[in-house]
Order: C-alpha cells, then structure tokens, then sequence
C-alpha cells in the first residue's frame, strides 16, 4: 500500500512519555477525521504498546522507543512502536488474555486491547534483541463537511 | 491523575480524575489502599466520571481494589465511566469481576 | 545543560503536518505544567518554524523536516526544527520584520513572533544545504498540586 | 478552517473558526475574497471568537483582506479574538493597520 503521510519519532521510555506518545498518534490520526470513539481507541492501543515497551522491553533500564505513524491507502492508519530491549520468548503465549509476567500494576489485558480496538496487530520479537508491534485500523469516511 | 474521596456510613466513594495510565497506576493503587485501611469500608464505589482516559493499567488498579474489598468482606462496584473508560472495560470483560453502573444507584450489586 | 526528556520526530514538508507539529510540541511541553498562555506561545513558535520549513525550504518538492523537543534542567523547553532545503543567505535581514520572499500568503511576521514568543531563537543557515532554528522558553514554575 | 458570514446593511460579518495556520491561509484568503466580491460590503468585520488557533498565516489573511476593503474604499475591523490570538496581533503589531475590538460594538473605527 502507498503512503500518504508518515511520522517518525523517538523516545526514551521515561513512563512520563506514554502520555506524549498517544497525544501524538491522536494528532496525527486527527487527519483522517475520525470519530471520538475511534481517536479513543487509537490513543488506547497506542498507550499500551508504548507501556509494554517502558515497563516489559526495559525493566532496569532506560531504553528507547521507535513509533511510526502512517497513513495509508484508503483511510488506513498504521501504527509501528518498536523496541530494542528483552524481547518476548513465547509471542503466542504472552498475547493470552491475562497472561504476564508483570506485577500487580499490570493486568495482561494489554495485548487483548491492542486487538479488541484495532483491526490488525502483528507482533515480532527475538528474545534479547527487540519487540516491534504493527497495528492498522481503517478509519471509516464520514459524510460531514470537516 | 487525581484522587478524592468521600465516606458515609460505611460506603468509601473514591473519585478518579485525569489520566489513568500505567504512570498513573502505582500512585492510584497506593492512594486507593491507603483510603481502604483508613476506613475499612463496607462498600467501595470507583467514581470514574472525571476520568478521561484510561488503559489496561486502570483494569489492575481495579483488580487490585476488588482484591482488597473481598478481603474486607465489602463490595465493590464502578460508577459512570465515560465512553473511552466503558470501552476498556469491556474489552477486558470487567464486569465478570466488578459491576459497573452508569449513574448514582447506591447499594446495587 | 542536562537532558531531562527528549523527543526526536521526522516527517515529510506537508502543510497538513503543521498542525500536528505542534499539538506533539504541546503534548511534551505539558510535562512541565505550562499555563494556557505558555502553551500557546510554543504552539504558535512551532507552527512558524514548521511552516517555514515547508514554504521556504522546500518551495516546490516534499522535503524531510526534523523537530526535536528537550526539556533541560530548570524548566526548560528546547525546540529544535531543522530542514536539508533551500537555506538562506542572509539570515539577519531574513529575521527583519515584514521581510518576506514569500507571497501574499505570507506576512514576513513569522521570525518576530517567534522571537517574541520564546526567551531565546537561534538560527543556524546555510544556502543550499538547509536551516536549524534553535528555540528556549523556560516555563515558570507555579505553586499548585499538579 | 471554517468560513461562515452575514450581511446586512452594507455590513458583512465574515466568521473564521477552527485554525487558521498556512494550511489554512489559501482557502480563508480565497473565501473572503469571494465574499467581498460577491457583497462589495462597505464595512468588513472579521469575527475571531471561534479561532482557536492563529500563526502569521492569519496576519497574511487580514492584511490582504485590508489590502482589498481598501480598494472598496471600506472600513475594516476585528472582533472578539481569543487570548492567544489576540497575543499573535500583539506580536504583529496589527493594530496600526486594523483595529480590534473585544465586543460586537458595531460601526468602530
Ligand atoms: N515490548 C515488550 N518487550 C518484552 N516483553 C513484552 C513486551 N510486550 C509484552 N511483553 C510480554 O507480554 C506480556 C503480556 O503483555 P500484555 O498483554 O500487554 O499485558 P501486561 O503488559 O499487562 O503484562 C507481558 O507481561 C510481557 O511478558
Ligand atoms: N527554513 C527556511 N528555509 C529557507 N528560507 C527560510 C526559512 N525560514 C525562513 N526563511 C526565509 O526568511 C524569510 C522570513 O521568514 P519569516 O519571518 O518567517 O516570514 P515569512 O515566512 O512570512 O516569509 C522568508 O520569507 C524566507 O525567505
């Protein structure tokens, strides 16, 4: 698919960031005209791939965070965070609902919403070297005048 | 984010306000424990009107209450999530664990 | 000074971009509790840096334009906008008032508000090869709980 | 960018809302040029409370919309700006050129 507009950015993963990073995937989402519920969705999705990187890629240390927005074809936004920390043995494993080796301030319902509120979620991850989750979710066109 | 609390009669009602992310989180459950084992409440109720964003981070701080709740032999339940908020409920199927009521309806179960 | 936070973003010279510019300058700048009218004056610097990148450096192609926000030590906000276009070859007339090599759709305005905007402004450029406006605004520290 | 507007007695209102930056500047200078042709309006008021956002872009927009009422050999004027456009005309020094009111307060110079 061709791109029509792309963002780079990158971060540390300082958990004061998680908010920065869905502000700004809300911003960029902002030029397909989405609704409210779907900019909620995107800044939901958003906000827990970023934690996963902050709390699970670098659990000692700080490290940095890769996100790439684009807009694709047909209304299409696609949402890359990638790390370069501990990366996930067992990929098919760790996306189980409630499944984490987090403590009590995580939930394992992360990857479960990053599902439940985007239409695609790829992941890939090499154990020591690096997560990067893919995630697009089609904006539906509305019929408004801006 | 931001937490205030009221009590009456054995009923603890702690309101969560702002953001509730993960950077949110340790801050919300600290605060919140220190709330139950003030009071030792009957009934929690999470007010989550003010509350304008929340993720899964939310979902253990809400776990980890219920925990303390049923230790207490109280209840819990939630109150008047906005949109984004219902959503993540229901994405995680929290109203197995908690109910969660869109306005003030009091004792409900 | 030391780096407190700081954010690297990278996006093409689309006008639809100047937008989301700044609202991700905004979203950062939050972290240090800024007033209504702080926010405002690093909004509007950033959509003059961003839109002189896009108009001036880059007249008649899509060009890479690259932002980076700091925050230093004693409330601090850094602005860094940088492009690889046109340059300019004399940057202190460039910043006179009312001097424009723009059309009617410019007003020559943009370096004075930017100036007037924020405690400090640097420009670094070099015909043919691009420009970095360099920007400071330390944002006061007010007595509230958060 | 929104442009709406009202006419009466030799009056034309033009109302911009949203934000008004360089992406914006074409379609709003077009609009209004469209409009001062169509009403060749002896006073022009440019409405701003609904402005939520403006950069020099929109300095470029009211001069050239000055540049034309004074080939009408109208008057011009500003009303109701918000904080931090009022801080752009400041920065611009505008008022030398167009005065801005705070109220409707009508046939001001
Ligand atoms: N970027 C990452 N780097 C390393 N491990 C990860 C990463 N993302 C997720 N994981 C692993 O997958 C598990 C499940 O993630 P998730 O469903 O988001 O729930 P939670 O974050 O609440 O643990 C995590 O507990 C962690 O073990
Ligand atoms: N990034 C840039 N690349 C090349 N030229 C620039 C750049 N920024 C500014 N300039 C030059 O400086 C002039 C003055 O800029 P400015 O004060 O922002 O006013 P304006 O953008 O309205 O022309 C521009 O007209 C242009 O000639």
């Amino acid at each position: 698919m061709n791109t029509v507009n792309i963002i780079r950015l990158e971060f540390p993963s300082k958990s004061v960031n998680e908010a920065f990073a869905r502000t700004a995937a809300a911003a960029f989402a902002l030029q397909l005209d989405p609704t409210m519920e779907e900019l909620g969705d995107i800044k939901t999705a958003v906000s827990e791939a970023v934690t996963n990187a902050i709390v699970h890629a670098y659990p000692d240390t700080i490290g940095q965070i890769g996100m790439k927005l684009r807009i694709l074809e047909k209304n299409t936004l696609e949402i890359t965070v990638r790390d370069w920390g501990r990366g996930i043995e067992n990929v098919d494993e760790a996306m189980k609902p409630l499944y984490t080796t987090g403590g009590e301030e995580r939930s394992g319902m992360g990857f479960t919403i990053m599902q439940s509120f985007m239409d695609t979620l790829r992941v890939r991850s090499s154990s020591g070297k690096g997560t990067t989750v893919v995630m697009r979710r089609t904006i539906r066109a509305r019929i408004s005048g801006k | 984010m931001t937490i205030t609390s009221a009590y009456d009669r054995g009923r603890l009602t702690v309101y969560l306000s702002g953001e509730l992310d993960h950077h949110a989180a340790g801050e919300a459950i600290h605060g919140i424990g220190e709330l139950l084992d003030e009071y030792l409440p009957r009934d929690c109720v999470l007010e989550l009107s003010g509350l304008s964003f929340m993720d899964s981070s939310g979902i253990a701080v809400i776990a980890r209450t219920r925990y303390r709740m049923q230790s207490l032999n109280g209840r819990i339940w939630i109150e008047c999530p906005s949109p984004q908020v219902q959503r993540v409920l229901d994405a995680a199927g929290i109203e197995r664990l908690v109910p969660v009521t869109s306005g003030n309806i009091g004792g409900v179960r």
